[in-house]
């Protein structure tokens, strides 16, 4: 029973985890020199060198940080990555935690991380990783808000707030279909919280790596491969959220859905490579004025549909 | 055993280089940007070998000892054209560029496999200043607010504040002069209210920029109008290398510095100008702001006057340029987004020019006036126009503040130290 | 883990926020002290509920409501705050005595 | 999910467990030198409580405390920042009043609720097999108590209107009344940060005064 209740899944989560951030590294290298980074060693090997180096490397100090909550920050990231991944179903049975509140417990996923990744800048006690705690703050509520709008919109036809049934009720439409707004909705507030690309305004250049300017070696590992682990994690909801999760042809379930999230990290990177870093304020706008009435949409969509239906 | 084993395969990784500029230290920057294994980093603490570029003035050591003691063991030193500290042990000078990527790889290399120690601390590890407690708990001030901890003001603002009721932080701080999101050399003293700049002013001013030695020529005698242009579009491209890089666009950053490298007048901008605007960069980038009144234009001169919409060029009294048909180009708006317009508007005449002048073989008429990439050059080289941050920074929110720096070329223009650039 | 352990948690935490909102003499903390106390009451709604409610989904349902409660204390807390504090520049309980009056 | 129920000795182990932190962490709240540990460390006590909820079957109700919790004190956290008192615990932070008594009342509530709950009999009625929680909660919510959830949506909305009139009749910028306009960095100065219109138009020199 415990082997089958507490070590098979956790074993899973690991698994994908570890491997998820791999791929997300390796996929981000390729994009990178797609784009024009000056080609040079394994693109395999990359990331896993590079993981070394920071092993070998010494963390730091800086003068009087909260040692507690900054060494804690990374690994809590990580662990937050760490549910999503368990409450994500890979086909009817093979889900590491079936919750009944799985939807909910992502949104708290998502609260929580905006707690982290204040914590990570606010306890170095140094300059650049304040600001860019706070800027993440400042942006993190109109995140959390807009995805869970989305999600609730993804509730209502599965008339459940577990993502096996969410997977269920898109037998007959996948809901990127039946509610077009919810996905791509879903996309940029993925990119927000894990401050990849035009959303980077927590660990920007323009901060010197803002909140993780200041930490070295294993944390800095740690907080790396966290937040590659999210964004597989943001992945894998979408997949289930939007794209049916395990359903498809032909090919068994679990491989459907790594082939649909290998598709949405793609996007998420190519995204990431492409655009601009956004300005904050501009961010802030976009966040509340436009995305957030689109996601109301999206929920006013979704109900009226599922009426319909 | 493992711990062997873990090191030798991270020597393999790409070198981390923070760079420390120096005087004209740049060249370095540019190149070991385009290298195959290296990677720049934009913080002391991510960097496994710091590299020390240029020549570093006595009045930027305590800075460079600060930052030196930053990196996290082990770390390597690496000085490039510049004379490392006499009481330092286990120093490597570099002077040749195409020996310095290969120095820096080797450094990271031999760190990781513990052929090489790393360099040690200079500066003690104990706070900059005692504590200096005050009330009954040890706490500076009354209750537990106010005082100086370690000699550093509370984030708190005593004073009258005019913006809003709230206490709300007001953050003192010094930046620079090595901090890769300012000019080469450049420190500012910064208060920040939240992401505002409050107050900004410049107490070192960035090293003197290498202009082309083609532009003291022209000074001296005739020269072809297209090495001259060639030169400017040069100059320009390296700016715009640093601000992409800062805006978030690592590929197109890397792709004006290679324009940069193999310019020639058969070059095109057209595919960095469609990149740039297909990526969304002048209307999702921090690029609001900035904007230079006529005076404070007329005073810096150059491109950045002329994307304030004033059409002075020097060009335009020369007959050579005048034969080739040229016409200043200029914006309105004069803000960043205006300034980087211009820019690029600048860089595709520059190359137009060079082609036409191939053609004619044309050369340059005039000797006592010549418009520098930097800004009209009559009886002396542009002076250093930094003091106008001060003016232009408050009430920037900080990603527009540094996109506007970025975006001024305020440095000095000097004669180039070394060699000629390729 | 029975209805009696969980109702001395429950009863240890009120404590300790009673203590908390009594002798904190700054407004955030003293909220706090609050906060800490209605979290005793709802783990006590929650234990009743599942042991002696027979799973009557009012039992749930106060609980949520002491989350509206909550949420509702802290947005009037600070706006009280942020007005007294812009007025007065005060933010312990002991610069207000203009309520005593 | 009901197996947890009839509980076997993990639960047992998880609930000691979580029971500690959460008195632990909300004991710290009162004893840490900063204010932004304070407002984590109920955060933690929150969500000790949470994941005990989920243990008892209230799957809902502990994930929503997550949830609630992480925004509510990421706010606190960020007010303790604004009104400054001591963000970074630089300085020791001591600041009680009447501490003895309150010392006496929180042992006196605990004394006194804490026998309550041993010596007095509640009726033992178990959840029965087969309820689902969530269902239950949701039909509840939505079916018989929807007048409730209706005015207390309304109280809400008020308490929402109730803030934003009392945190902005003196805005951020000055009185609401006289038109809020960002005040310069200096007194009498410009109004510092721009207007929409100045960045749209591009047109640098010109401000537009309200």
């Amino acid at each position: 029973m415990i082997v089958d209740q507490l070590i098979l899944p956790l074993l899973m989560v690991l698994v994908t985890l570890s491997v998820g951030a791999y791929i997300v590294a390796v996929l981000d290298r390729l994009m990178a020199g797609a784009f024009g980074a000056p080609r040079g060693g394994n693109v395999w090997l990359a990331p896993l060198t590079r993981g070394a180096w920071l092993l070998t490397q010494h963390a730091n100090a800086t003068e009087a940080p909260d040692w507690r909550a900054w060494r804690l920050a990374p690994a809590l990231y990580l662990a937050l990555a760490a549910i999503g991944l368990a409450v994500m179903p890979w086909s009817a049975s093979l889900v590491a935690t079936d919750l009944v509140t799985s939807v909910v417990l992502w949104g708290s996923v998502e609260a929580l991380a905006t707690v982290v990744i204040f914590l990570h800048g606010w306890s170095a006690n140094a300059l650049l990783t304040l600001i860019g705690g706070y800027r993440y703050v400042a942006l993190g509520l109109s995140y959390i808000l807009i995805s869970m709008f989305v999600l609730i919109g993804v509730a209502l036809p599965a008339e459940s707030l577990q993502f096996t049934q969410v997977v269920a009720s898109q037998e007959g439409l996948w809901n990127v279909l039946r509610q077009p707004l919810g996905l791509p909705l879903f996309l940029i507030v993925g990119l927000g919280m894990t401050f990849w690309g035009p959303l980077d305004l927590a660990d920007s250049t323009d901060l010197a790596g803002g909140t993780a300017s200041e930490v070295s070696g294993p944390p800095r590992l740690v907080w790396d491969i966290a937040r590659a682990a999210m964004l597989v994690a943001f992945s894998g909801v979408a997949t289930t959220a939007f794209l049916g999760g395990w359903l498809g042809p032909w090919l068994p379930g679990p491989l459907w859905v790594i082939v649909k999230m290998l598709a949405v990290l793609s996007v998420l990177l190519l995204l990431g490579r492409w655009l601009p870093r956004l300005a904050p304020e501009r961010c802030v706008t976009l966040m509340w004025v436009v995305l957030l009435p689109l996601s109301f949409l999206a929920l006013v969509w979704a109900g009226a549909v599922a009426l319909w239906e | 055993m493992a711990v062997n084993w873990l090191r030798k395969f991270a020597s393999r990784s790409a070198a981390t280089v923070f760079p420390v500029l120096g005087r004209q230290g740049e060249a370095a920057l540019h190149r070991l940007a385009l290298t195959p294994g290296i990677e720049l980093v934009d913080s002391p603490r991510h960097a496994s070998v710091l590299l020390v570029a240029g020549e570093i003035p006595a009045d930027r050591f305590e800075p460079l000892r600060r930052v030196h003691d930053q990196l996290p063991h082990p770390f390597a030193v690496l000085w490039f054209r510049s004379e490392p500290w006499p009481h330092l042990e286990d120093v490597t000078r570099i002077d040749a560029l195409d020996a310095l990527p290969e120095a820096l790889i080797a450094a990271h290399r031999e760190l990781l496999l513990g052929r090489r120690d790393s360099a040690s601390r200079i500066l003690p590890d104990e706070p900059p200043n005692p504590w200096e407690g005050l009330g009954d708990f040890g706490q500076g001030g009354e209750g537990m607010m106010g005082g100086v901890p370690y000699g550093r003001p509370m984030a708190m603002n005593m004073m009258d504040d005019v913006r809003d009721g709230l206490t709300l932080d007001s953050l003192s701080f010094r930046l620079g002069p090595f901090y890769p999101g300012l000019p080469p050399g450049m420190a500012a003293e910064i208060t920040l209210q939240g992401d505002l700049v409050q107050m900004w002013s410049t107490q070192l001013a960035p090293y003197p920029r290498a202009l082309d030695p083609v532009f003291f020529a022209a000074r001296e005698r005739p020269v072809p109008i297209a090495e001259l242009e060639l030169a400017r579009a040069h100059h320009h491209l390296r700016r715009l290398f640093s601000a992409l890089r800062l805006a978030g666009l690592e590929g197109a950053s890397l792709s004006a510095l290679r324009l940069a490298r193999e310019l020639s007048p058969g070059s095109r901008l057209d595919g960095l100008r469609r990149r740039l605007v297909r990526s969304g960069f002048f209307r999702l980038s921090s690029l609001a702001g900035g904007a230079l009144e006529a005076e404070q234009a007329r005073q810096l001169g150059g491109p950045a006057a002329r994307a304030a919409g004033l059409d002075d060029d020097l060009r335009s009294q020369d007959d050579g340029y005048r034969r080739l048909g040229f016409a200043p180009v200029t914006q309105s708006a004069g803000d960043t987004r205006a300034r980087w317009q211009q820019l690029l508007a600048e860089i595709e005449q520059s190359l137009q020019l060079a082609r036409r002048a191939e053609r004619d073989k044309a050369c340059t008429e005039r000797m006592d006036s010549i418009e520098t990439p930097r800004g009209p050059w009559l009886e002396q080289l542009p002076q250093d126009g930094s003091s106008l941050l001060d003016e232009l920074m408050p009430g920037l929110e900080w990603g527009d503040a540094l996109a506007t720096v970025a975006s001024l070329d305020v440095a000095a223009a000097e004669r180039s130290l070394g060699e000629a650039p390729a | 883990m029975t209805l009696a352990t969980l109702l001395l948690l429950a009863a240890a935490l009120i404590g300790i926020g009673l203590y908390g909102a009594l002798s904190q003499q700054s407004f955030v903390m003293l909220m706090m002290g609050l906060e800490l106390m209605l979290n005793g009451v709802m783990l006590a709604a929650v234990a009743f509920w599942a042991y002696s409610g027979a799973g009557a989904p009012a039992g749930q349902l106060l609980t949520i409501i002491v989350m509206a409660v909550m949420a509702i204390e802290m947005t009037m807390g600070f706006a009280l705050v942020v007005a007294v504090f812009r007025g007065k520049q005060a933010d312990t309980t002991e610069s207000l005595s203009g309520l005593k009056h | 999910m009901t197996e947890s129920m009839n509980h076997g000795i993990g639960v047992d182990i998880a609930f000691v467990l979580l029971a500690a932190l959460a008195v632990i962490s909300g004991w710290r709240v009162f004893r840490t030198d900063s204010m932004v540990r304070a407002s984590f460390f109920l955060l933690v006590s929150f969500i000790a409580v949470g994941a005990i909820m989920i243990l008892l079957a209230a799957e809902y109700l502990g994930v929503a405390m997550f949830f609630m919790m992480a925004v509510e004190m990421t706010v606190m956290a960020l007010f303790m920042v604004m009104f400054m008192m001591n963000p970074a615990g630089l300085n020791p932070m001591n600041m009680v009043h009447q501490e003895r008594i309150a010392i006496g009342a929180g042992i006196a509530g605990f004394v006194v609720l804490g026998a309550m709950a041993l010596f007095a009999a509640f009726p033992e009625r178990p959840l029965p097999t087969g309820l689902d929680p969530v269902r239950s909660l949701g039909l509840e919510m939505l079916g018989d108590s929807m007048l409730i959830f209706e005015s207390a949506g309304i109280v809400l909305l008020a308490t929402m209107i109730g803030v934003v009139v009392l945190s902005s009749h003196r805005g951020r910028y000055g009185a609401a009344a006289e038109g809020s306009m960002p005040p310069g960095l200096a007194p009498g100065g410009d109004p510092a940060g721009k207007s929409e219109e100045d960045e749209e138009a591009g047109g640098g020199h010109e401000h537009h005064h309200h």
